[in-house]
């Protein structure tokens, strides 16, 4: 089998298609960059077909196992599929009118958003770490590239110097996990760490952790967390928007993969605890430092690494409904981060400088609708009901709970209370204070509008009929040979 | 033992290499130097993973470090474009000067 | 024949039709609803007495329907028309209509519309209130009205709101009613849980079938129901509102606070005689708190100057006297003292109204002098009030007084009750002929311009004092003593069923008439002793002897003309610890514990992230170090070594 | 479906989605059109209260149990549904809530000129929250909109309100939160235990109502529902959040506040603390009586003390409540529709007084109490109804406040705890020293600012906006059974039920100390 | 005698690799890194896996590293400067952090040898065949192959996106 030259069958070749897609789609946005730049405003256009495209032939390619095992098409991989697309497609719609903005609105950008969508892609359906490892650079660099993406400003440059060493760090170690696991199962197929007897040995302890702590990384987990103000900040924002959420979502699931392969009865103790313990210092850190920010972007950085803590309650848990949770968690996630970003890319006028909150005076009389947007999406992060943010957090806390794991739920509770606190705070800047701006935002764009109202729409319909989504994400949960009933 | 050669030697070699990488990566303020110690790190893993996979008699590894080599080509392009990018501001690639992001 | 309803929803007519419209519709309109609600519920009420008279004391229980009902407590709205609330209607209502129309005189010229509406809405809230009180079936029901007399004086006291005293005096009726109240509350509560109801009757009957078996709860609750007397009939050591009470129009201090409201408590101790008596302990109580009252306020009422504080400390005098009566079980001669009291002491405030009127509002009776002649019907009507007052027969006081002094002399105890009795029959007579000699005899000691404007008050004020004093005379004459004859005492028979002899409490038997004779005469002797030297000290002497008197000993007579300081007593005793505490609490407490201490967490959290803040140095070393130490801290855990 | 077939067999739905509605209909509307939001507001809540009228009728004195149920499946994996009825504690509290609703807004008319629409929207959709707790029967229906009502309230005093409102909005939202937090882990655990004990998803109260609870378990998820209440009612030292909210808040919105929200606390103590965990409840119900007695004389003293005119109203709210609690601590039937009675009472009279309090300060512009003095002969109308405000609310009998005070204080008195209605009865006394000091230092005494010469009168929508209050005040005081009525069943049922499942608890939980009380 | 070559090779591959670590100038971290590199390409073929060490001395000692080296004269990067302030505490926790990471990962290669599962035992000299590996490369790893051809294409653009002129200068 492995001595003939390429012999894709057409399952491998219809389950390839939605990575094809998004790549077609950024090599051609590049082409028309080169050779017909007067295309330019149908760029977003094309990039959000890219990813419809990729979403409706993920949905249309049959489910099982492709490539030798190596690729998987599930209702897991559809419903995460739909998860980043979700992220892309905001991304691609907050990005356009900010690259209008900036009047650099150019092919590269993108490009890169969709090979970087690809490797996540390639992340969370990758069935062999060695894929996932090539997908999570694929990511890596073009994010690293879309940081740095404004060459014209400092900050920019440095938050793209900051990505790039961290992330090359950390890339290290997840390569030699990869590595220790490699040794003890013999290869690089997830479904081999499922040997008997594997569980209990150091080299894939260490394995798994330096695996952890690689993902966790990419999630921005504390105390992993330290790029993530500092890349946020100097990030565009639309690329921002993109990397908090989409590469969180991929992490855990493949974090999920491995643990569930390796972990069958559940995870050790030891595990749990380190797990648990990552879990209360990224909430706990997330969320009391957020208090202390002054800039938007770095605040919400802050408070996706609080949002990563609550998610790892889920793995702590390690369970069918844990794994439900997470995913749940994670599109209440996606639409109150992405349309926290998406306002804040709405309501500040001069993307070159810092974006403090305290610019955001009185905007919620100046710019309405991004204003409420940002007000309904930050009610989402801190978790009231009717919004998706609770949905989130009330299937997390359910699966502690079941689980038994009562002191993780109080902590996350109280660390709710603590968020409170300072996604309030943004809110009585934007309602209840009198502007201090001579100028208001820029008139909202059309696309932005669209964002935002997307954004808006799920979080309602998360929120307020949750059910068909849990439905989706148990199903798509029992993938995975996880614990649970 | 992959010939003559033990498994854990070859591994003990991999793991030496990677912890001199590390400290390289956190005690050097030279961001290329930083880089060159992450690419220690990596080149370190490729050795395990190729004592690994001979001892498993298994080409897997190997192809594991082709992939890594192409990927590590890749980042360092990116990685140098970076630096140079940052270096028209600053003037340095000295990572302790390089803290306008912060708190 | 007209429901008991009707008499009190007049005058609640009246007020709802002057508080809306009396201001708009002007003063002749206000007078007409004022006194002709007054006065139809005074026709009404005589409709009912009249035919009652003759039914021997039975009790008419009319219901209109539960009014609460939750739990096991169930409380109908329902009046009751028996021989002592016909007693108290008949007397309230006359009194009250005569007040209404001598208001109309004193009230006319010096009040906007706006203010004379508010009055006669105030006054006639005031009847409904007290008509309630007095015809309520239950305790419920009759604190409904008791509350609202005690709204009606607040009101009344602080009619004139401008004046910061008058707003003071106001509020401090209310409090210190209050705290009556409270007491009254929990005496009805305890009525409650051991009766399990507040209905009179059910009440009574159960205490009455079986007098031992709610020892000792029943002593509580007397006391507990005596508190409230306490307050609302301004007996020692809640009186002090009274005094101050009469910053209120001088109408108002006639009708509120000397013939009706104050009374009320007296009218509830006699209504609840079968449970006091039951409890011996809370009747010497009474009696005691009623005796010292007396002497006590007597002696204050001797060293003031201000013509009303005169009459309003000797109304609280008087009450002492009702409540000793009470508390030595003399009932019928303290509703007789109540009666006798409402008329007298009515005539006497309306008499120093009709001089405050005539002064131009200066009420320093030091200022006054030799109005004799100046104000002839007054000053008549005034005199026999105050005879009446001193016990003097055949005047109405004179009966009620000697009753009561015969029911203290029979209560034993070394008849000291007895003694303080007769003590402050003494000092009535000399503070009222105090007063007299001070206003209407001697030299007119006022301003020329005072004297330029005195004049005779109009008829709609003078012929209520000309009616009350007539009372004064003759009111006495339906309760003679046993001595005068074996039936003459009209009043005792008619209020025996109120009085129903109870299984092992022992009734006093009759006096020998020998000794009811001595004692009349003695108290007659002491009068006028009282009489005769306010009259030799204060006309013959012009006032040098008290001067002197007051000279040799002055800290003992700046203590009494200032009252004893019992108010600058209570200030630094309850009010002003109040205040202190009230501020501590909320500084200390609120502000500076409970805030703060959440403030202090919110803070420290804050300050946290402030300074964890700064572990993001920008240094993307320490970034990867914190990498590494977390890395290591997990497997340090996942080794067990954490 | 017809109009009328709506109302007849969704009317509960419909009035606490109708605000929604209107909410949703003025965000439709252009930003400029002020005018037509206000009235278009005021006719929402007017309809609204219309349409709530029928319940009164309609409500079965007699009947057991919840009545207009209506229920629907929402997140069915988890058992949760759109469960709602009402029995007659819930009825007097949405009545009270669809009356002072529109009185705020009548009230608002000419006092709110910031953000006309937004306030609108604030408030219609703080009525479906209000509305939506008061009808959920499931526990997660109740959550979402316990929650839900935070939101516009937040805005309300933040946006709307005095100088120091993002101070009191901060406090508000996070206090709020932070005791429901904790309820909200409790309710997943009670949902959970459910789960486990009969294999069955379901958030439905009467389901929950059938688990018992003992031990340690019991005490920790009593304390997180009694938590949540008590920090909402706000039981002592529990109340800081109260004074500033209220006092910072706009008119509109301290009346809502006091009026309503506070109350949902001691609602949700008895629809859920309480049934759940009777044994529990009850063993602790001492602490919270004492707290309830602290309440009363400390919230009396503190608003003595105070001399900002809302703040002592807020304090004062402190005191009323301290009494409901104590009469919910007593348990006793007669306390028990007493405090339920006194917290219908308090939201009159209370209500009244703010807006009272509002008609002044619309007018002057400060609450200082030393910046007015001798109004009364100036605004007569206002002194007036501002009179009979505080007699309502120092318990004047004849007026409402004096039931529920009588019937609280009574009903304690026959439970055991006989002390706590002497220590609350004082409450009596200190009520009156320190509403009458102020009507003194406002209304009465000398005039001694000139600016209050020119005082304008009370306006006529003020005017109307609170004699409904007066009006209502009235008749509870004169014919409380109509209001008791309907509290009979539903309070019987209560003690009943908590009795009943008391004994189960004790049985189960063998060596429990002082299961029973 | 494998062994020994092995050994000697790894001891230059981990001698370079410090002198690498220390050298303050970056140039001579280069170098020596290139010497590393070498080295290690030498442990490959002991490791049966010629073409891979091909690839390294091509493709790392050569292409990348000469990248750095011309990185390194374009920017003109000077030896560090030893700093003013040591930054002791930073140093001392990477030193016990690294020493902790070093225990801890070494005493895990340890024993983790003997723990291989022993798969087929292929023949050695078969395992590093270049065609075979080609076969396998675009046979199973097909998907891998194309995905790194993005990630390269990624970081062609990204590169050329970063070292573009400014946005002016290219219309």
């Amino acid at each position: 089998m492995t001595g003939t030259f390429v012999q894709l069958s057409h399952a491998d070749w219809l389950s390839i298609l939605p990575e094809v897609a998004l790549a077609s789609a950024g090599c051609l946005i590049l082409l028309l960059e080169a050779f017909a730049p007067s295309l330019r405003r149908w760029f977003a256009t094309l990039a959000l077909a890219g990813v419809a495209a990729s979403l409706y032939l993920l949905m249309a390619a049959p489910a099982g196992t492709t490539f030798d095992g190596r690729f998987e098409t599930s209702p897991l991989t559809w419903l995460m599929g739909l998860f980043l697309g979700g992220s892309a497609a905001v991304a691609i719609l907050v990005a356009k009118p900010y690259l209008e903005r900036i009047r650099d609105e150019k092919g590269e950008f993108y490009a890169l958003l969709l090979w970087g969508h690809l490797g996540v892609s390639l992340m969370i359906r990758g069935l062999d770490l060695l894929i996932i490892f090539i997908g999570l650079e694929i990511l890596s660099l073009s994010f690293y590239v879309l940081a740095a993406y404004f060459r014209g400003i400092e900050a920019s440059s440095e938050a793209g110097l900051k990505y790039f060493l961290t992330g090359a760090f950390a890339s290290a170690f997840t390569l030699y996990g990869i590595v220790l696991l490699f040794g003890a199962s013999g290869g690089t197929r997830i479904a081999g760490l499922a040997q008997e007897g594997l569980a209990g040995r150091p080299a894939v302890i260490l394995g798994v952790l330096l695996l952890l702590v690689g993902f966790g990384f990419k999630m921005s987990l504390a105390p992993f967390h330290a790029w993530a103000p500092d890349v946020y900040q100097g990030m565009p924002t639309p690329a921002v928007l993109y990397l908090s959420i989409a590469p969180k979502g991929a992490s855990v699931l493949v974090l999920f993969r491995v643990l569930a392969a390796v972990f069958q009865p559940g995870l050790p103790d030891r595990l749990h605890a380190a797990v648990a313990a990552l879990a209360v210092l990224s909430m706990t850190l997330g969320n009391v430092v957020a208090l202390a920010q002054r800039d938007a972007k770095r605040l919400l950085a802050y408070s996706g690494i609080a949002h990563m803590g609550y998610v790892t309650i889920a793995l702590a848990v390690f369970g069918r409904e844990a794994l439900a949770a997470a995913i749940v968690y994670f599109f209440a996630y996606l639409v109150s981060n992405a349309g926290a970003f998406a306002a804040v890319s709405a309501l500040y006028r001069d993307e070159s400088k810092p974006h403090p909150v305290a610019m955001l005076a009185g905007e919620g009389r100046r710019a309405r609708f991004a204003a409420a947007v940002f007000a309904l999406c930050l009610f989402s992060l801190a978790g009231i009901p009717a919004t998706a943010g609770f949905i989130g957090k009330f299937f997390i806390f359910k699966a502690a709970l079941e689980r038994g794991l009562y002191a993780l739920a109080i902590i996350g509770v109280l660390n709710s209370l603590v968020s409170i606190g300072y996604y309030l705070k943004v809110v009585y800047i934007l309602y209840m204070r009198d502007p201090i701006e001579p100028e208001g935002p820029p008139p909202l764009a059309f696309a932005d509008g669209l964002a935002l109202s997307i954004c808006a729409a799920g979080i309602f319909a998360f929120g307020i009929f949750p059910a068909a989504l849990w439905r989706l994400a148990r199903s798509a949960a029992a993938t995975l040979p996880l614990p649970g009933p | 033992m992959i010939g003559t050669i033990p498994l854990s030697e070859v591994l003990i070699v991999s793991g030496a290499l990677f912890c001199i990488g590390l400290c390289g990566a956190l005690l050097r303020r030279n961001a290329i130097q930083i880089f060159l110690s992450i690419e220690l790190m990596m080149n370190s893993a490729n050795l395990a993973i190729l004592g690994y996979g001979a001892s498993l008699g298994t080409r897997e590894g190997q192809i594991v470090v082709f992939f890594v080599i192409a990927i590590a080509a890749a980042e360092a392009a990116v990685g140098l474009a970076i630096f140079v990018s940052l270096f028209r501001h600053t003037e340095t690639i000295d990572v302790n000067r390089v803290n306008l992001l912060k708190w | 024949m007209i429901a008991l309803w009707v008499i009190p929803v007049i005058p609640l007519a009246g007020f709802v039709l002057n508080g809306l419209l009396g201001t708009r519709l002007g003063k002749s309109f206000v007078s007409a609803v004022g006194v002709g609600s007054a006065g139809l519920a005074t026709l009404a009420a005589y409709s009912r007495l009249i035919p009652y008279l003759s039914s021997g004391g039975a009790v008419v229980i009319e219901p209109y329907g539960s009014w609460i009902v939750a739990g096991s407590l169930s409380v109908d709205l329902s009046f009751r028309l028996d021989p002592l609330s016909a007693l108290m209607l008949s007397f309230v209502t006359f009194v009250a209509f005569l007040i209404h129309v001598y208001s109309v005189g004193y009230m006319h010229h010096d009040e906007t519309d706006a203010g004379y509406a508010r009055y006669f809405a105030y006054l006639n809230l005031f009847l409904f209130a007290m008509l309630t009180l007095v015809l309520a079936e239950s305790f419920l029901l009759m604190f409904v009205g008791w509350e609202g007399v005690g709204l009606c004086s607040y009101l009344l006291v602080g009619y004139y709101y401008d004046r910061e005293y008058a707003a003071a005096a106001g509020k401090k009726a209310f409090v210190v009613n209050r705290i009556g109240d409270f007491g009254f509350l929990l005496g009805m509560f305890g009525l409650f849980t051991t009766f399990g109801s507040l209905s009179y009757g059910e009440v009574f009957g159960k205490a009455a079938a079986n007098p031992a078996a709610y020892q000792p709860a029943l002593t509580l609750i007397c006391l507990c129901l005596f508190v409230g007397a306490v307050g609302k009939s301004a007996q020692v050591p809640l009186y002090v509102w009274l005094p101050d009470a009469m910053a209120g129009p001088t109408p108002v201090s006639a009708l509120i606070h000397a013939a009706t409201m104050v009374t009320a408590g007296v009218y509830m101790v006699t209504r609840c005689n079968v449970l006091f008596r039951l409890a011996p302990e809370a009747m010497a109580v009474v009696a005691g708190i009623g005796a010292f009252t007396a002497i006590f306020a007597g002696t204050i009422a001797v060293a003031q100057n201000d013509i009303k504080k005169v009459l309003a400390y000797s109304t609280v005098s008087q009450l002492g006297y009702m409540f000793l009566a009470c508390g030595v079980g003399a009932y019928v001669a303290g509703m007789f003292h109540v009666m006798t009291h409402a008329f007298f002491k009515a005539c006497l405030f309306l008499g120093s109204g009709s001089v405050i009127h005539a002064m131009g509002g200066e009420q320093d009776m030091r200022k006054m002098g030799g109005l004799r002649s100046k104000l002839p019907v007054t000053f008549w009507t005034f005199l026999l009030a105050a005879l009446a007052i001193s016990g003097i027969p055949p005047l109405a006081g004179f009966f009620s007084k000697d009753a009561i002094l015969a029911g203290a002399f029979e209560a034993g105890g070394l008849h000291l009750l007895w003694a303080v009795g007769l003590f402050t029959a003494g000092l009535t007579a000399f503070y009222m002929f105090r007063l007299v000699s001070l206003t209407f005899y001697g030299s007119f000691r006022g301003t020329p311009e005072q004297e330029h404007h005195l004049h005779e008050s109009p008829p709609s004020m003078t012929l209520p004092l000309i009616v009350l004093a007539v009372l004064s005379v003759i009111g006495g004459w339906v309760g003679l003593p046993a001595v005068l004859g074996e039936n003459a005492n009209v009043f005792a028979r008619f209020l025996a069923p109120v009085l129903p002899s109870l299984k092992g409490v022992e009734e006093h038997a009759a006096l020998p008439h020998a000794t009811e004779w001595l004692l009349m005469g003695v108290s007659v002797i002491v009068a006028a002793f009282g009489l005769l030297l306010a009259w030799r000290w204060y006309v013959k002497g012009e006032g040098r002897v008290p001067a002197r008197i007051a000279a040799s000993s002055p800290g003992v007579y700046a203590l009494i003309a200032d009252k004893f300081r019992i108010d600058e007593l209570y200030d630094s005793l309850f009010v002003k610890p109040f205040y202190w505490l009230a501020r501590t609490l909320w500084k200390v407490v609120d502000v500076l514990l409970i805030d703060g201490i959440l403030n202090a967490g919110a803070f420290l959290v804050e300050l946290t992230g402030d300074l964890l803040r700064f572990l993001q140095t920008g240094n993307v070393r320490n970034y990867a170090l914190t990498f590494l130490l977390g890395l290591v801290a997990l497997l340090l855990v996942v080794a067990g070594w954490i | 479906m017809g109009i009328e077939r709506l109302l007849a067999e969704h009317l509960l739905s419909v009035l606490v989605f109708l605000p929604t509605a209107g909410a949703i209909l003025l965000l439709l509307l252009p930003r400029s059109a002020t005018g037509v939001a206000r009235v278009a507001a005021l006719a929402v809540a007017t309809l609204e209260c219309v349409l709530s009228l029928p319940l009164w009728w309609h409500f079965d004195v007699a009947l057991r149990g919840f009545q207009f149920r209506e229920s629907a499946a929402w997140i069915p994996p988890l058992g949760i549904s759109y469960l709602i009825g009402i029995d007659g504690i819930s009825l007097l509290l949405i009545l009270l809530t669809t009356i002072l609703t529109p009185v705020s807004l009548l009230f608002s008319l000419s006092h709110v000129e910031k953000e006309v629409r937004g306030f609108s929207i604030a408030f219609l959709i703080l009525e479906t929250g209000v509305i939506g707790t008061l009808v959920a029967l499931d526990l997660a229906l109740f959550y979402v909109f316990w929650e839900v009502m935070l939101v516009p309230m937040y805005f309300i005093i933040g946006i709307w309100g005095g100088a120091r409102r993002i101070y009191a909005a901060m406090k508000f939202f996070l206090f709020t939160m932070a005791g429901s937090l904790l309820m909200f882990l409790a309710i997943l655990y009670v949902a959970i235990r459910h789960h486990a004990a009969t294999g069955v998803w379901s958030f439905a109260l009467e389901d929950l109502y059938r688990l018992t609870f003992t031990g340690t378990t019991a005490v920790v998820l009593f304390a997180a529902f009694a938590l949540a209440f008590a920090i909402k009612v706000p039981v002592f030292p529990l109340h800081t959040w109260l004074p500033d909210a209220h006092t910072e808040a706009p008119t509109a919105g301290s009346i809502i506040l006091a009026g309503i929200l506070l109350k949902l606390g001691v609602y949700g103590y008895l629809r859920f603390a309480l049934p759940l965990f009777p044994g529990t409840a009850l063993r602790y119900a001492p602490w919270l009586g004492v707290l309830g007695v602290i309440g009363v004389i400390y919230g009396a003293l503190l608003a003595f003390a105070q001399h900002d005119m809302k703040r002592l109203v807020a304090y004062s709210s402190v005191s009323h409540l301290g009494l409901v609690v104590i009469g919910v601590g007593a348990f006793t039937t007669i306390s028990l529709q007493g405090s339920i009675l006194q917290m219908v009472n308090h939201g009159l009279s209370t209500g009244a007084l703010f807006l009272l309090v509002g008609v002044l300060y619309e007018r002057r512009h400060t609450r200082e109490i030393s910046a007015y003095g001798g109004v009364a002969g100036i605004v007569p109308v206002t002194a007036a109804l501002f009179l009979i405000a505080t007699l309502s609310s120092i318990g004047l009998p004849g007026l409402n406040g004096f039931v529920g005070e009588f019937l609280v204080l009574l009903g304690t008195w026959t439970s055991p705890h006989r002390w706590w209605a002497v220590a609350a009865a004082t409450g009596v006394i200190l009520s009156a020293i320190y509403m009458l000091t102020l009507v003194q230092r406002v209304f009465w005494n000398p005039v001694t600012h000139e600016e209050n010469r020119n005082l304008p009168e009370i306006r006529w929508s003020e005017l109307v906006a609170v004699s409904v209050l007066v009006v209502l005040m009235v008749w509870i005081g004169v014919r409380p059974n109509d209001v008791l009525d309907r509290l009979r069943v539903s309070v019987d049922a209560l003690q009943e039920s908590v009795t009943a499942k008391q004994l189960v608890e004790a049985q189960n939980g063998a060596g429990l100390p002082g299961g029973a009380r | 005698m494998d062994r020994l070559v092995f050994e000697v090779a790894a001891a230059i591959a981990i001698v370079f690799a410090a002198l690498m670590v220390l050298s303050r100038n970056p140039v001579r971290s280069v170098l020596s890194l290139v010497v590393s590199f070498f080295a290690l390409a030498g442990c490959y073929v002991l490791l049966f896996s010629p073409f891979i060490a091909v690839i390294q001395v091509i493709v790392y000692a050569g292409a990348i590293l000469v990248l750095f080296l011309f990185v390194l004269m374009l920017l003109n990067v000077g030896p560090e400067r030893p700093e003013k302030t040591g930054r002791p505490i930073q140093t001392l926790l990477s030193g016990i952090a690294i020493v902790l990471f070093a225990g801890f990962l070494l005493s895990t290669l340890r024993h983790s040898g003997s723990a291989v599962p022993r798969a087929l035992a292929a023949e050695p000299n078969v395992l590093g065949k270049p065609d075979a590996l080609a076969r396998e490369l675009f046979g199973g790893y097909l998907l891998h192959f194309e995905a790194v051809s993005v990630l390269l294409l990624a970081a062609l653009v990204g590169a050329f996106v970063l070292a573009r002129r400014d946005r002016g200068s290219r219309a």
